[in-house]
């Protein structure tokens, strides 16, 4: 299965190694790596704490991973997400993508990333010395995800 | 059927799941929020405004609109903020 | 300095590590690399053989990555491209850069590979059983440049 | 002034890189392609097609218009195919 969501650390070496094992049509590997910050709006931050809806978010990124394998030539797709609490320099999700070339690699990875972080059912919370408090959405994002669906109505043109 | 609260409407509500008997006048989801909204205090604040409320059945995003129909299982949450 | 040219293996998470080491800064890390493929032109190959522009390559990947700076918000940028003998599954180049946000690192990467595809001084020559041959240069790729330069005029305007 | 061959170019040539003297004559890379073309049978073969040849001044890329003047280093090379 290419989605994992841990609670344990993710080792971008390892999650990305089984991509290219063992076959030779693998020319290009895409990886992302979304990294938790020090600081959110501003102000320090101690960790995130990342809730998710079991068996949802498996299938909702699964959804657009098979989305992506339809609009580009993919030769693998990995991702891995974590979930529970999370802290600075660690990394929150991992989004991989090989091809032959790097077009595909790149457009899928930017594609699932775009998609995770407006659909897929993950939420973030702040934790301070001062308390805690629920990260809101950013329109940027949905405004990432939306441009997706414009090439796609292109495309079908 | 079985309803799922996240994020930070599961702590307005104080559970993360319930199993609820849903009267005949319930159909869609936006039905489901406005009869939800009337069982208590809890229920109102986190119902508060249905705008920023999302919702999915049987684990698929649906729109307020959504027939209930067969649905299994009824999930509310918070837009989304993973990545 | 951030540019590397090697005989040796590159290891990804080697080179990336310093990227983040020590700092909180760093929300995205995108990575690219690009892989020996075990077939060239349709027939498999041995090897590849790079040959490149001492000196020349440094500087003409360094001009570029202080393009990438001015365009996008970067924290970090590595590159590390091979000279001499790869073999399939190696890693021929990987382009990784740092930012606060995917979209700064997406495009920065994707901007870096497709002019060291087009514009840094390196040559391949295919390895087979039955010879050697130079490999010529697509003009794809060269599309691909372009379309930096147009946003670059569209920005100025 | 040193001129360097790279890839096929280097190859078809038989040499890496190599001192010329040039005449006064040659004031642009264009014109010192077509005088190199003069120098012998590998020269010929090796700027057979200008079209398909590149070229930098001092490690940076120019047309065959650029001018030589006070350059210290001209390299031609094939089209790159790196990355």
């Amino acid at each position: 299965m290419s989605v994992r969501i841990t609670e344990a650390p993710i080792d971008a070496a390892a999650e990305t190694a089984e991509l290219s094992r063992g076959r030779s049509d693998v020319g290009a590997l895409v990886t992302f790596a979304g990294i938790c910050r020090g600081e959110e709006e501003g102000a320090p931050i101690a960790a995130l704490v990342l809730e998710h809806y079991p068996g949802m978010a498996e299938e909702e990124i699964g959804r657009h991973v098979e989305e992506a394998k339809k609009r580009w030539p993919l030769l693998g797709v990995r991702i891995a997400h974590r979930v529970g609490r999370v802290t600075p320099g660690e990394t929150i999700v991992l989004v991989a993508a090989t091809s032959m070339h790097r077009q595909a690699a790149f457009a899928a990875a930017e594609f699932l990333m775009d998609y995770l972080k407006t659909r897929a059912p993950f939420w973030k919370k702040v934790e301070r010395a001062g308390g805690t408090h629920w990260i809101a959405a950013h329109d940027k994002d949905d405004a990432a995800a939306g441009r997706w669906k414009k090439s796609s109505r292109e495309a079908a043109e | 059927m079985k309803v799922l609260y996240f994020a930070w409407i599961r702590e307005r509500i104080g559970k993360p799941e319930e199993d609820i008997e849903l009267p005949v006048s319930v159909a869609t989801v936006g039905d489901l929020m406005n009869w939800l909204k009337k069982r208590g205090e809890e229920y109102a604040y986190a119902f508060d405004n249905p705008k920023v409320v999302r919702a999915a059945i049987d684990k698929v995003h649906v729109e307020p609109a959504a027939k209930i129909a067969s649905a299994r299982e009824i999930a509310f949450f918070p837009p989304m903020t993973g990545g």
